[in-house]
């Protein structure tokens, strides 16, 4: 895994490797280069699966970490591959042309993270949910407790109690802390 | 019939004839510039006259032509026809060539219109209606 | 709802594209009057003996069901049976936690049902939410949309807690009491408004015969 | 005639009284039958009843056009009127219904009737599953009515008549006189094509539950589902009797009758419950291969 | 009787005159020109009225001698109508050159003049010379028409022409002078009487003269010269060339019969049978109109020749001479204004250029110019056909007259496509406008129909019933423009006063099937009123039809019989392609109609029929198969589907409803006329039967997969034959009566179901089913008769359509024929599918947002329907309304299967009651409705999408109808049952033809010079043929 770890540092400023096991690995490239890593991986590296395509919401560092996970089939290797855009105009280059899936993850990520991918195929239709107008609820900033209580109506009566000490409170009264 | 006899009956305007008839098919046959066909076929011609003529000619007799020149013809006319050669073939023979005059000269006159009408010269490049 | 002559006013339908109206029947739902006491009981009594219920699964509680159809618990014995279309059943068991988008299904396969229908709600998620109290996407009080009869609590409830739920259902029917029909047509508007505050894509007629 | 019209009206409504209570305690019990093979307690023998009383008593239905609401009454009238061609019990006046309209030939027409009606009545309906479910049923009738047609064709060389009192009349006498023992064949390839009349499971292909969700019954509620019950207890009824005496020496009093369809309709039950469903065109080949050569060895058989 | 002679001096000076008269204008000249064509015709005329009316032929020595001295001009019968003939080729082929005349060099004008003073002067002549002299004449006038219009291909063909003419006139040369040699004299007449021309050399001198003759008859392998000549030249002088000259040759021919042996006779007639067979095999692969019509002209020459040899050879027909001038003479009039009239029409069509459809009346001359050609009746060439083939069955000379059959099967083929081609013309052309270039074709269909019916009337079929159906025809086509409705009715009178007329002279049987047939043409002909406007030639071939119909009933002869057959073929073909799509289906249909009716015409020739006792023998089958094509059976149904598919709605539920009876009643009467048997015995009902069944299985098999409702209707009328065709092989009481009812009960529920099917057809403008859908709410009646008609066809008890089959089973159980029943239940019940799939997708479903506004059906449409339920449901309660005639029609002809007790029919194997069914049926019907209605607690009435869609709501009622491809399971289960085998072989059967066709083709290279060698071999290979015979 060394040589690939410096090809990819050489070629495209690849930085951060960890061989996370035998099998699986991780890198961070920049956002701009991510496309033409993906498709050297794929044509030359023999990286020809796309696993899945995700993002996590850094909310601290005000960026949207992405992920695209690619396998070898060959050699049996997976890769990670990492990079950052800007949460608060989160725009990525669309891949849709690399692989067929891969408008659906893009698809996903624009209805859950408001990610937007330009270009891609379908990419502001209903992903799971249907006629939802709220903002993109895997943003760590929605507040799902509140837009629960102000949509669905409430069954009065019904208090919520600390599982630990409800549990102490039912079972073995008696024990001390 | 030994082959001299045979050679010594033959009429020779008749062996000529079809000689030339002969002649004219292969020419008809065998050369495809127009203007040898159209050749070929009037000495066909020729020949097929020739052929008409000899069916006349009767060997040992004079001319049909009632005349005092001839001996004894100018008065006895029964008499004279057994002196002469037949004189039909000969008259027909006259229409014969008429005609085949006409022909030949129709067909060349057709074969310097389609040269004239920037055709090649052999009937090959004039096939276009086949099949 | 009826209008002077008494013929029902029909229902606006705005869901649907104009183009799309007249595929749909805009009658509104009506309230049927039982008929005569002795009738009904006997009606009531064939109804409760002979629960079929629709193949309608939401949720973990679907799962409870099939132990139904097995030898060990066997609800055929109480003339419960699955049917599969709404048409011909009577039961509508919600089996647990409805997201928007299954209520809006939920609400076209009841309105579907002939009546006498009653409803019977498995698990807290109906109650209150259950664990989905605070999720963006679920339903927490089934009855603000659909009307129930029986509630058969717990975390998922086992198949035994369904039987006696059932026996529960078969009870309140003999008793007559079981006029979910009526009801949800008594309050139509107020039903319909709760939908349609949460359902927002409502591309269907207003009540789905 | 010799008894009076009204009378022999009379007799024809106790004789289909008596056919649809027999026929709606044959389906209970044998549903319960069903159950004991899977281990399970069953329901209740009276089932059917309370079932029919409950889809009828439904408060509101509804109707997608007259074909529609004329669906079930044809299914019913198909199921009613083909008891009513068949002589259910021999020698017995009360049973002899309007046998004298028509033979064995009237018969067997008679049972498209129903099922036309009913694939009219379904498609009216505008649901695409019933159409699916009606170009099945109708497919596979094609085929077993082969089987079927070749066994009678045997019955008719055997007893030289279409008239099927004269073929039970044959028949008395003991087992050995009975078709089952006089042409074996052509009672097994009958009884396979009453398997796929009957749609038991290998050939259920018609109201595949989990496949077209009940096929064409799909949009049907309330009283005209109650009268769709009805009908599969007196069209069971009609065909069994049918059966019975055509294969199975036929009866002389009610008991024997009782006893003996329901043993008919027992193998078709224990058959259902041993296999799963075929595909549509796997049960059409079915019925041109094996059923159909059994049914031609049997022609052979009774025409020698 | 004018001097011959007059009229050379006439033409000869008219041509010298005309360089002057042309200084005075042109116009003048041309005026002179026709003037003196128009004088020969006044002559031949006049000889013709003077030898009609008793005199006898009268001979005009030149010069005033006598032979031999003179040359002598005879002017007998045949030379009159030769000469007539001539002149009016020639003047109808002038008026077309008119135009080019006017502005081509004046050297077209003369060599017209000589080219038709040269024919005439070959028809007149005695002397051999003189008959050199003047066919050089015409063969000059023609070198000089063919290049006068510089058309460069004409040139070129000219050369060619000129090459094979000059052979020919050597070859003549060497004849005529051997001949004076031998004979000594050129005048035929004596030549013939000596017995000169006996001996070896007299016939090798013989023998250049035939050679001559036949290559200027352009036989089979060396007329490629003559070929081009057709296809390039002015289509004016082709109509001379096919028309005039070939009469002047072929009464050449005649002339000189008398001098040749039975070897040379032999010769003509294997040359011409060999250039009619190969000139139609390759016609048949030609796509340039002109040229297909050169070959046919060669082909139809070639037969005349063969037919004047054969009539001298073997004595064919009676005697030589007359029949020849019958058979010879009506062959050559038909080819000659035929062919004049073909190749000016297709001429005008080339030379505009045009691809559109014909205009109606050069469209009517087309069909009636191609119609004579083939031999269809009226025209001529049907009476000479009739009694060639007569003659040649008499004679025994087999592989003769299946040559001359095949030959003109395959010569309709094409010309019938080339017809249908300018019927329809390709898409998006403008219909072609000939104008005063259709007079000549017109005057031409004329003078053929009217000589056609002369000859019909006067000769062998003097019953006028049997002419009105061309009457109607032509009364109805002059009054085409009038208003739909006006012919309608018109047609329907015509047809009821037919009916009366021919009632009395009908027994039972041919009145039970007039029933059908007349009230079939009847019925559709008011069905036709259902849309307005004149329609067009949709009212004159139906009412001809149904006429036709009816004549085949009247007629008693063979020939009247073949003569209403053919009438009806070609009715029905037309009918058939005035369909919009109707031009391929068309083409299928009249060549297999052809071809049943060849079959049925060498069956009746060589049965010897007259005293209505046939030869049981092979002739019988002959006709039985010929019988079977024309019913569609498996196998030869391949053009049934297609025709009533494309054809007009009401056509085509005519077609299958009434028409599609004729050939089950003429197998009745061939059945009848056999003694109630069949001919070649039981083997022969036992094989009829089982193609009954697989006819009605392939039909329902068949019908099941399609998608088009006529074509599905199309196969389901295939399959109800079959079970007809099943029941009349039975051969007995049960199997006839069967026969009849189930022939009787097809024609009521098909004509409902065309009739409704038209009306769904005009209100949704498709005819696919799964575009339509819930139409019941819209158009209810059609509903009720549909679902009348199926449960009728499918044989649903309530409804007569049990009967037939309760009577059908009874039949062949009763024969001992078991595997047959089981297969016919499996046929009808595969029946089921196709109905229930057309009810389904056409009237239930979901309803399709476009067919909102359908209306229903035009009173046109519902009147006759509701008239045909109800005639339908009398009948199902009351069976003996229809059974009882059907029995009394059967009853003596075998024992007694049947018998009625009352209301219930018994048979020896059981009972069918149809009016206690009936009553048995409504009551439980009506108990069940009451019971429903009883219990229907307050119904909700629901529109489209309110079905349960799996919770979710239907997106569009198109995805939502279930309907194409409807029974696809049942195609993986059976499909290898209906792989179109027939299809394949019949495509398989014509690509071989064509190719034998293509093969020949490859003969004519294009070569001048390959021609004249073909010409040189082709008088060799004669030469040494001679030697051996």
């Amino acid at each position: 895994m060394r040589e690939l770890a410096e090809k990819l540092a050489g070629r495209y400023g690849a930085r951060e490797w960890r061989d996370q096991r035998r099998d699986l690995s991780s890198v961070t490239v920049d956002a701009q280069r991510m496309r033409d890593v993906l498709t050297w991986l794929r044509d030359e590296e023999g990286y020809v699966h796309l696993a899945f395509a995700t993002a996590v919401d850094e909310i601290e560092r005000k960026a949207f970490r992405l992920t695209y996970a690619v396998h070898n089939h060959g050699t049996g290797h997976g890769l990670l591959v990492h990079c950052e855009i800007d949460r608060e105009r989160p725009v990525m280059e669309s891949i849709h042309r690399l692989w067929g899936q891969a408008w659906t993850y893009q698809r996903e990520m624009k209805e859950w993270y408001g990610i937007d991918f330009p270009g891609s195929p379908r990419v502001d239709e209903e992903f799971v949910l249907e006629g939802w107008e709220g903002p993109p609820m895997m943003r760590r900033d929605f507040d799902s407790l509140a837009y629960s209580d102000a949509t669905y109506a409430e069954r009065p009566g019904r208090e919520t109690r600390d599982p630990a000490a409800y549990m102490k409170e039912k079972l073995y009264p008696e024990a001390d802390a | 019939m030994s082959l001299l006899e045979f050679v010594s009956r033959i009429n020779p305007v008749a062996a000529s004839g079809a000689v030339l008839v002969l002649v004219g098919v292969w020419g008809v046959l065998a050369r495809p510039n127009l203007f040898k066909i159209a050749i070929a076929t009037s000495v066909m011609e020729t020949g097929v006259n020739l052929v008409i003529l000899s069916t006349g000619y009767i060997r040992g007799r004079t001319a049909p032509i009632l005349d005092s020149a001839v001996a004894g013809t100018a008065t006895d006319a029964a008499g004279a026809a057994a002196r002469m050669t037949d004189p039909v073939p000969q008259a027909l023979v006259l229409t014969a060539i008429v005609i085949g005059l006409a022909v030949t000269a129709l067909q060349l006159s057709y074969a310097v219109r389609l040269r004239a009408a920037g055709g090649g010269s052999s009937i090959e490049s004039y096939g276009d209606e086949k099949w | 709802m009826s209008d002077k002559k008494g013929k029902p006013v029909p229902l606006a339908n705005e869901g649907l594209p104009a183009g799309e109206r007249g595929l749909f029947c805009d009658a509104p739902p009506r309230e049927y009057a039982p008929a005569a006491k002795i009738v009904e009981d006997f009606w009531n009594w064939a109804r409760s003996q002979s629960l079929w219920i629709l193949g309608f699964g939401t949720g973990c509680g679907a799962i409870e069901l099939r132990p139904l159809m097995t030898s060990r618990y066997d609800m055929y014995r109480f003339g419960i049976q699955p049917r599969p279309t709404p048409r011909q059943s009577s039961v509508f068991v919600i089996g647990g936690y409805a997201s928007v988008k299954t209520l809006k299904r939920i609400v076209r396969s009841y309105e579907q049902m002939m009546g006498p229908k009653f409803v019977v709600a498995l698990g807290s998620c109906t109650i209150n939410g259950g664990m989905y109290w605070d999720s963006y996407n679920t339903i927490k009080r089934i009855d603000q949309y659909i009307p129930v009869d029986v509630y058969i609590a717990g975390c998922m409830p086992r198949p035994e807690a369904l039987l006696a739920g059932f026996q529960e259902l078969k009870r309140i029917i003999r008793a007559g009491k079981a006029e979910g029909q009526n009801e949800y047509a008594r309050n139509f508007e107020w039903y319909k408004a709760n939908q349609k505050r949460v359902i927002k894509d409502w591309n269907m007629p207003d009540y789905n015969w | 005639m010799e008894t009076g019209i009204l009378t022999r009206i009379g007799y024809a409504l106790v004789s289909l009284f008596v056919i649809t209570n027999y026929g709606l305690l044959l389906i209970g019990s044998m549903a319960r039958i069903s159950a004991k093979v899977q281990g399970r307690v069953g329901q209740p023998v009276w089932q059917p009843y309370i079932d029919i009383v409950k889809s009828t008593a439904k408060r509101n239905s509804i109707g997608h056009g007259i074909m529609f609401y004329l669906g079930p009454v044809f299914r019913l009238a198909g199921g009613v009127g083909t008891y009513m061609f068949i002589p259910a019990v021999y020698g017995s006046v009360l049973f002899r219904n309007f046998s004298d309209s028509g033979d064995l030939l009237l018969v067997m027409y008679f049972i498209f009737f129903g099922q036309l009606g009913m694939a009219l009545g379904a498609s009216e309906g505008g649901h695409p599953y019933s159409a699916i479910g009606v170009s099945r049923g109708l497919s596979q009738m094609t085929a077993f009515e082969v089987p079927f047609a070749l066994s009678v064709i045997a019955v008719a060389i055997q007893y030289r008549t279409l008239d099927i009192t004269a073929i039970v009349a044959a028949q008395q006498g003991g087992f050995w006189n009975w078709t089952v023992a006089t042409n074996p064949l052509a009672v097994v390839a009958a009884l396979i094509a009453f398997l796929g009349m009957s749609m038991h499971n290998p050939f259920s292909i018609v109201i595949a539950p989990q496949e077209i969700p009940i096929g064409p019954p799909t949009e049907y509620q309330s009283n005209l589902l109650g009268m769709l019950q009805t009908n599969r207890a007196i069209f069971n009824g009609a065909k069994l009797v049918l059966y019975m005496n055509l294969y199975f020496g036929g009866a002389t009093d009610i008991v024997t009758m009782v006893v003996k369809t329901f043993l008919i309709y027992f193998i078709n039950v224990f058959v259902g419950q041993a296999f799963p469903r075929f595909r549509v065109d796997q049960s059409i080949r079915f019925f041109l291969g094996v059923p159909t050569l059994i049914g031609i060895a049997s022609v052979i058989i009774a025409a020698i | 009787m004018v001097n011959p002679l007059w009229l050379f001096a006439l033409s000869l000076g008219a041509a010298f005159l005309l360089p002057l008269v042309d200084r005075l204008g042109r116009r003048i000249a041309l005026v002179l020109v026709h003037g003196v064509t128009a004088a020969w015709l006044a002559a031949g005329l006049s000889w013709l009225a003077v030898l009609l009316s008793g005199g006898e032929a009268a001979e005009f020595g030149t010069a005033g001698f006598r032979a031999p001295l003179a040359i002598v001009l005879r002017v007998g019968l045949a030379e009159a109508a030769g000469v007539t003939a001539i002149a009016l080729t020639g003047l109808l082929a002038a008026f077309s050159l008119t135009r080019s005349l006017r502005e081509a060099p004046l050297g077209g004008a003369m060599a017209l003049l000589m080219a038709l003073m040269g024919l005439s002067g070959i028809v007149l002549t005695r002397d051999l010379f003189n008959l050199f002299v003047f066919l050089e004449i015409s063969a000059i006038g023609t070198y000089g028409l063919l290049g006068f219009d510089d058309r460069k291909p004409a040139l070129r063909s000219a050369f060619k022409y000129m090459i094979a003419g000059g052979l020919a006139s050597s070859l003549y040369l060497i004849g005529v002078i051997y001949v004076y040699r031998l004979a000594d004299t050129l005048n035929l007449d004596i030549a013939a009487a000596g017995t000169a021309l006996s001996g070896p050399a007299g016939t090798a001198a013989v023998f250049f003269l035939l050679a001559a003759l036949l290559v200027e008859l352009k036989p089979f392998p060396a007329n490629g010269w003559a070929v081009d000549a057709y296809e390039t030249a002015h289509p004016g002088i082709s109509a001379i060339l096919s028309g005039a000259s070939a009469t002047a040759l072929l009464l050449a021919l005649w002339k000189i019969l008398p001098l040749l042996g039975p070897a040379h006779l032999s010769l003509v007639a294997g040359s011409g049978l060999a250039t009619f067979a190969a000139g139609n095999l390759v016609g048949a692969r030609q796509d340039r109109p002109l040229r297909m019509l050169g070959y046919s002209s060669v082909a139809q020459v070639g037969l005349v020749a063969a037919v004047a040899a054969l009539a001298r050879l073997g004595g064919l027909g009676d005697g030589g001479a007359d029949f020849a001038a019958a058979v010879a003479g009506g062959l050559l009039l038909n080819h000659l204004l035929a062919k004049t009239g073909l190749f000016l029409l297709a001429g005008a069509v080339e030379d505009d250029d045009a691809r559109g459809r014909l205009a109606p009346l050069s469209l009517a001359a087309a069909g009636v110019l191609s119609a004579a050609l083939v031999g269809l009746p009226p025209f001529p060439g049907f009476w000479a056909k009739w009694r060639l083939v007569r003659a040649l069955a008499d004679s025994g000379l087999w592989w003769i007259l299946a040559i001359v059959l095949g030959g003109s099967l395959l010569e309709a083929f094409y010309v019938f496509r080339w017809l249908g081609l300018r019927a329809k013309g390709e898409a998006g052309e403008a219909p072609v406008r000939l104008g005063i270039r259709s007079a000549g074709p017109v005057l031409a269909a004329l003078l053929l129909a009217a000589a056609g019916a002369l000859a019909g009337i006067r000769g062998p079929v003097p019953d006028l019933l049997l002419w009105a159906p061309w009457a109607a025809a032509a009364i109805l086509f002059l009054l085409d423009g009038t208003p739909g409705w006006l012919k309608g009715l018109l047609s329907v009178a015509a047809a009821a006063a037919f009916g009366a007329a021919a009632w009395d002279r009908l027994d039972g049987f041919r009145q039970f099937f007039a029933v059908m047939l007349l009230g079939g043409g009847a019925l559709f002909s008011i069905a036709a009123l259902r849309k307005g406007g004149p329609r067009r030639g949709l009212h004159p071939l139906l009412a001809a039809a149904t006429l036709a119909l009816g004549a085949i009933l009247v007629a008693r002869t063979p020939l009247e019989f073949f003569f209403a057959w053919e009438t009806m073929t070609a009715a029905s073909w037309l009918l058939v392609l005035r369909g919009r799509g109707g031009e391929k289906p068309a083409l299928s249909y009249i060549v297999f109609g052809l071809g049943g009716a060849f079959l049925l015409m060498a069956g009746l020739a060589a049965g010897g029929w007259d005293g209505g006792i046939a030869a049981a023998g092979w002739p019988g089958l002959l006709v039985l198969v010929g019988l079977l094509v024309k019913a569609g059976a498996l196998g030869v149904h391949v053009w049934l589907p297609g025709s009533y598919a494309e054809s007009d709605d009401e056509s085509s539920g005519f077609l299958s409803s009434a028409l599609s009876k004729a050939p089950i009643f003429a197998l009745f009467a061939l059945a009848l006329s056999l003694g109630a048997a069949l001919p070649g015995g039981p083997w022969t009902s036992r094989a009829l039967g089982w193609l009954g069944l697989a006819t009605a299985l392939g039909g329902a098999l068949y019908a099941v997969y399609q998608e088009d409702i006529k074509r599905t209707l199309a196969y389901s009328s295939l399959g109800q034959i079959g079970y007809i065709l099943l029941a009349f092989a039975a051969m007995d009481q049960a199997g006839w009566t069967t026969s009849l009812y189930l022939a009787l009960n097809h024609f009521l529920y098909k004509s409902m179901l065309f009739l409704a099917v038209a009306g769904v057809i005009q209100r949704t403008g498709t005819r696919n089913m799964y575009e339509m859908g819930g139409l019941i709410k819209k158009m209810p009646v059609s509903f009720l008769s549909v679902l009348m008609a199926i449960i009728a066809l499918s044989g649903v008890p309530p409804l007569s359509g049990f009967g037939g089959k309760w009577l059908l089973y009874s039949t062949l159980i009763g024969k001992g024929w078991y595997l047959e029943t089981a297969v016919a239940f499996f046929a009808s019940a595969v029946a089921f599918l196709y109905l229930y799939r057309l009810i389904h997708s056409i009237f239930l479903g979901q309803p399709k947002p476009s067919q909102a506004n359908v209306r229903e059906a035009p009173v046109a449409l519902v009147l006759p329907q509701l008239v045909l339920m109800a005639v339908l449901m009398a009948v199902s309660v009351f069976p003996r309304l229809m059974l009882d005639p059907i029995l009394a029609l059967v009853g003596d002809r075998f024992p007694a299967a049947f018998v009625f007790e009352g209301t219930r029919l018994r048979s020896a194997l059981g009972y069918w009651d149809g009016t206690l069914t009936m009553i048995v049926t409504g009551g439980v019907f009506a108990l069940c409705l009451v019971w429903m209605l009883a219990n229907l607690h307050n119904p909700q009435s629901v529109k489209q999408f309110n079905i349960v869609f799996a919770a979710e709501r239907p997106l569009r009622p198109e995805t939502t109808h279930y309907a194409w491809r409807f029974f696809e399971p049942y195609r993986k289960a059976l499909g290898f049952l209906t792989r179109e085998r027939a299809e394949r072989f019949w495509d398989a059967f014509g690509t071989g033809a064509a190719s034998v066709g293509g093969a020949l083709r490859r003969l004519y290279t294009g070569n001048g010079q390959t021609y004249a060698l073909h010409v040189v071999l082709y008088v060799a290979v004669l030469y040494l043929l001679l030697g051996v015979l």
